[in-house]
């Protein structure tokens, strides 16, 4: 380690981007074989927040898990939450209320649409504007405000129990709710003007990081990054699980399979949420929010059962194999972003170390999801 | 005036003073102003955070000085200096009012461009010298936008120096006294005779976008992205070293501010001809700091090689054209 | 040519659109709190650590049946009982009955998750919430709460 | 229908005209013990051991559509065929059957559209020795996943490019989900 870097014109180098580095938002190491700006060759590493939740999964009983659903993806918690328990109500046949059900889509759109804020929030700061970070993070607070009001937390919810909820909303949430979703709305035209109309910004999104939706498949990548790929693939509309059939929404899709393409499906997804949580509001029947006869503890028969939902990521899975103990026998987590990331050695080849960080950025990594 | 020692010594050691006051409260400025536009007060404890920087100057002052092993020691403590000296030794020759002027020389422009091309120079040897590859990428990205941004802005500085027919900052302030509409920016200048230049808010827009990229700030803060390239060049830098960099970056600014209040909006001169002195040049650089701050906390980064392709394919062609409209106007007039 | 200059245009233009929109931000009043000069009040289902209720006589109202420790899934609650015998009437005459008495209620916190699983299991009503957040230290030993001295420092 | 297509080729692929007598047993007791776990529990003791073949299965119940079991030599015919018909790759996982003295790998595939058809595919291989042909060449997502499976299970997909730990530390020995895992 002395003396003068000889660099040759044809010679490449090794850069380490992670496990520290600003735009990996965690633990992720990216190892860049770079020819000067250029990507030559990437190799994702991963692991360093690996936490073994699926042993975890398997030592515990089923409501213990609970808990560790929500450490997963620390922004878009309740959507995992809501995989488990819908997993296990398949698996032990357990009836939901109509008015869990719709608590629970309620709830976990407000997620979706304070996960999405923070990641429009990190994804510009990513592009190197700090403001629209603030203002996202502003906005975000008041959602986080609804939420703790109703769960008692602000980020690991742990708000969904098998069969129900933990807590009922009351009035003035709803009340609240319904104040916030035009301040949303009003926001979400802000951002437009701000970031979207942008000429910097447009002009470093516009056809950088191309992820062809054959490319998607092979790799299995859901959620926005297969919808800015141009396919329709939402599991909300695809595989309806919950209430979700019941509402009107949208599953926007962009075919420009660009980084811009992604930012737009989650820019529009947050107006789609605003809209199924209007309906949920308004349709919000009374009644209980836990079913009248539960099972004190919770045996699954013998099986495999698989549950699918849409996270703010992508398509979320649980593979619950039960052997009737009321601890699982296997407890896999399909987790979306892994197979996103899974894409992101190949697709940045070639790309120079801006535009693969900001294609990173449309990713919408949350290092512990992957890591797991 | 002449430029005895004593009295090179007493400018030298004011601009020194002034450079590092600046710096030291415009960081607090930028702070607070990021702040407000972000709908947070920023630093306010003790007297509206007006006890930050010297907190902030102390801390970094009785920092260790931290040498990366494989370093090039020389290089990696000569790069701070060069960043700071040249942006200080500039100063000498920028008039604040008619009368507070260090030195007023002959080739005052050339003089400054002269010395802001060493603020190519420190990144370069502050990023090869630590020998760190965000470093290295840093400063070859550093150089190569403060040579593209030279060129325009040079250009635009001919077609000022054209008009006016001095290099002497002083005279250009100057012979744009009186009220704004003998300023340089608007297009009718009358000082001189009469004159008609209907592309000089253009130019007073690219040399802005110039001194933007000149000074490394954002958007065109691509040496020390520092979401791609951790830090950039000071990656490596702690205590004074950096205090050094940033020290150097503020000066810079206030340069720029300077030289576009000096160049296009008349110096020292009240925009109705009423009281000119120093306080309307303070006025206004810090009026064009503050846009400054606004601008970085407003829009995202640009790549390196949008960076390259504004200056080369937009600012280049135009100042160019610029230049060669107000060389015909000359001959016209 | 068009298309060059239309973009340069669009491009200005956008940028003053974002600058008016920071501009606008700008005098807008701040909407963060100062943290340690001016604290927010917790929500009322806020989830802190766990804490013991008291009955009428200022005693704890857990029984000791543990179900809170089984029920935490990170086994961070430990507790401890013993039986005491006490005198009560029925029908008139004196019998000597025997109860659990909490002796220790031990909450780990470093390992506490803020489930709130111990809350939910508990049919007694005996354990809540506390609405403390300002927790930080530089010991580790600072979050093994003594839940049952913190009852009774309350109380005196 | 798609999961009739892929039903068909996967009775057709999988030689062993057996599954095919054995199915709507199997499927009846699947479709049993969804219905009402508890009392179907009672009565059967110990299940044996599934054979190969192609089940069909209730999404409400399970999750899943077609549930296919084969043989390690099979795997890479059945995934093209999956391949062939757009379907993409969810998931690679394994499970311990300790008792069985085998390992089992699970893939679990699904499609773009609104023909819903999951299709689970299960392999089984011996535990002392666990071999299972890479599908990485077909989708290379799945190279994360089989090393992931590595990591946990031991499971040694033959052919993969670059078989090392990915979630665990790179010098980890062990396989932390294999139920004689003790830590």
């Amino acid at each position: 380690m002395s003396g003068p870097i000889h660099i040759r014109s044809d010679e490449t180098f090794t850069l380490n981007v992670g496990p520290q580095h600003p735009a990996t938002h965690g633990v992720l190491r990216v190892k860049m074989e770079m020819d000067g700006e250029y990507i030559v060759k990437a190799e994702t590493v991963l692991g360093y927040i690996h936490r073994m939740h699926e042993l975890m999964g398997e030592n515990r009983t089923y409501p213990q898990v609970l808990p560790n659903l929500s450490r997963l993806d620390y922004l878009g918690a309740m959507g995992y939450t809501h995989a488990h328990v819908l997993a296990i109500e398949r698996a032990a046949s357990i009836e939901v209320p109509e008015r869990a059900e719709y608590i629970r889509v309620l709830m976990v759109e407000l997620n979706r649409i304070s996960s999405h804020l923070f990641w429009f929030g990190a994804f510009v700061m990513d592009l190197g504007g700090f403001t629209p970070l603030m203002y996202a993070i502003e906005d975000r607070e008041h959602i986080l405000d609804l939420m703790e009001a109703v769960t008692g937390s602000r980020l690991t919810y742990c708000y969904f129990r098998f069969g129900g909820l933990y807590n009922d909303v009351d009035d003035d949430f709803i009340n609240a709710t319904r104040a916030v979703i035009p301040r949303l709305r009003k926001s979400l035209k802000k951002y437009d003007a701000l970031v979207t109309g942008n000429i910097i910004f447009r002009k470093r999104l516009e056809g950088i990081g191309p992820i062809s939706a054959e490319m998607c498949r092979k790799y299995g990548a859901t959620g926005p990054v297969a919808r800015g790929a141009g396919l329709d693939f939402d599991v909300r509309k695809n595989e309806p699980y919950s209430v979700y059939s019941e509402f009107d929404f949208d599953i926007p899709v962009y075919h420009e399979c660009d980084s811009l393409a992604r930012y737009n499906v989650r820019m529009d997804e947050m107006e789609q949420s605003l809209r199924i949580i209007e309906q949920a509001l308004d349709k919000l029947p009374e009644g209980p929010i836990m079913p009248k006869k539960k099972p004190k503890l919770i045996k699954p028969p013998k099986g495999d059962y698989y549950q699918a939902v849409e996270t703010a990521r992508g398509s979320f899975g649980i593979r619950i194999v039960s052997d009737g103990t009321k601890n699982a026998y296997r407890f896999k987590l399909r987790s979306p972003t892994y197979s996103n990331m899974s894409l992101f050695d190949e697709a940045c080849e070639g790309m120079m170390i801006m535009d693969a960080l900001a294609m990173m950025g449309s990713l919408d990594l949350v290092i512990p999801e992957i890591d797991r | 005036m002449d430029l005895t020692i004593f009295n090179a010594v007493i400018a030298v050691v004011i601009a020194i003073a002034f450079a590092a006051a600046n710096a030291a409260y415009l960081v607090l400025a930028e702070r607070r102003g990021a702040g407000r536009i972000q709908r947070r007060p920023g630093p306010n404890v003790n007297l509206f955070g007006l006890l930050q920087p010297p907190a902030d100057g102390i801390k970094l002052m009785t920092k260790q000085l931290m040498i990366p092993g494989g370093a090039d020691k020389a290089l990696f403590m000569v790069a701070p200096v060069l960043a700071m000296a040249p942006a200080i030794m500039s100063f000498v020759t920028i008039p604040f009012s008619n009368t507070i002027v260090a030195h007023s020389m002959n080739v005052g422009v050339l003089m400054i461009f002269a010395f802001a091309s060493f603020g190519g120079m420190a990144i370069l040897l502050a990023g090869w010298g630590s020998r760190n590859k965000y470093g290295v990428m840093a400063a070859v990205r550093a150089v190569s936008q403060n040579i593209s941004y030279e060129v325009p802005m040079l250009i635009t500085v001919i077609t000022i120096v054209m008009m006016t027919g001095t290099m002497n900052l002083h005279e250009i302030a100057s012979l744009q006294s009186g009220g704004f509409w003998n300023w340089n920016i608007f297009p009718v200048s009358m000082s001189d005779g009469f004159m008609l230049q209907p592309l000089m808010p253009i130019s007073f827009l690219i040399f802005f976008i110039c001194s933007l990229a000149e000074t490394n700030r954002a958007p065109f803060d691509l040496g020390e992205a520092e979401s791609e390239l951790v830090a950039g060049f000071h990656t490596e830098y702690g205590s004074m070293g950096f205090g050094l960099f940033f020290m150097g970056e503020y000066a810079n600014i206030v340069i720029g501010a300077s030289l576009i209040t000096i160049l296009f909006l008349g110096g020292w001169g009240c925009p109705f001809g009423l009281y000119p002195g120093v306080w309307w040049f303070l006025l206004k650089i810090y009026l064009l700091i503050f846009s400054f701050i606004w601008i970085r906390w407003t829009f995202p980064r640009t790549t390196i090689y949008g960076l390259l392709n504004l200056s080369w394919k937009i600012l280049i062609p135009i100042s160019l054209f610029n230049l060669l409209l107000t060389a015909g106007l000359l001959k016209v007039f | 040519m068009g298309a060059y200059f239309s973009e340069i245009f669009l491009g200005l233009k956008s940028l003053a659109i974002g600058l008016g929109i920071t501009f606008k931000e700008f005098f807008k009043p701040v909407v963060t709190v100062p943290y340690p000069f001016e604290t927010i009040k917790m929500s009322e289902r806020y989830r802190g650590h766990i804490e013991l209720i008291e009955d009428e006589d200022g005693k704890p109202k857990c029984v000791a049946c543990g179900m809170c420790q089984r029920a935490c899934p990170s086994g961070c609650i430990s507790l401890a009982s013993k039986s005491v015998a006490y005198e009560v009437e029925v029908k008139g005459e004196m019998k000597t009955k025997k109860k659990k008495v909490l002796t220790k209620y031990d909450l780990n916190f470093t390992t506490c998750s803020l489930c709130g699983q111990c809350v939910e299991s508990c049919g007694f009503g005996a354990v809540t919430f506390s609405k403390e957040y300002n927790l930080a230290s530089f010991n580790k030993e600072d979050f093994h709460f003594d839940l049952l001295k913190r009852l009774e420092e309350r109380n005196s | 229908m798609i999961k009739d297509t892929i039903k068909q080729a996967f009775l057709d692929l999988l030689p062993d005209p057996e599954p095919i007598i054995e199915e709507p047993v199997v499927e009846a007791a699947a479709n049993d013990t969804a219905e009402d776990g508890k009392k179907k529990k009672a009565v059967k003791k110990e299940e044996p051991p599934r054979v190969n073949g192609v089940l069909e299965c209730d999404h409400a119940a399970h999750g899943y559509d077609i549930d296919v079991q084969l043989e390690p030599g099979e795997l890479l015919a059945a995934v093209m065929i999956l391949d062939k018909n757009d379907f993409f790759l969810e998931s690679i996982t394994g499970v311990d059957w300790i008792k069985e003295k085998q390992l089992e790998s699970v893939y679990d595939f699904s499609r773009y559209d609104f023909d819903q058809c999951r299709v689970v595919i299960r392999t089984r291989t011996p535990r002392d020795n666990p071999n299972i042909p890479t599908i990485s060449k077909i989708y290379p997502g799945a190279n994360w996943h089989e090393r992931e499976t590595h990591d946990f299970f031991g499971i040694k997909f033959e052919g993969h490019p670059h078989l090392i730990p990915l979630l665990l530390p790179e010098d980890a020995d062990f396989h932390p989900l294999l139920k004689d895992f003790k830590p």
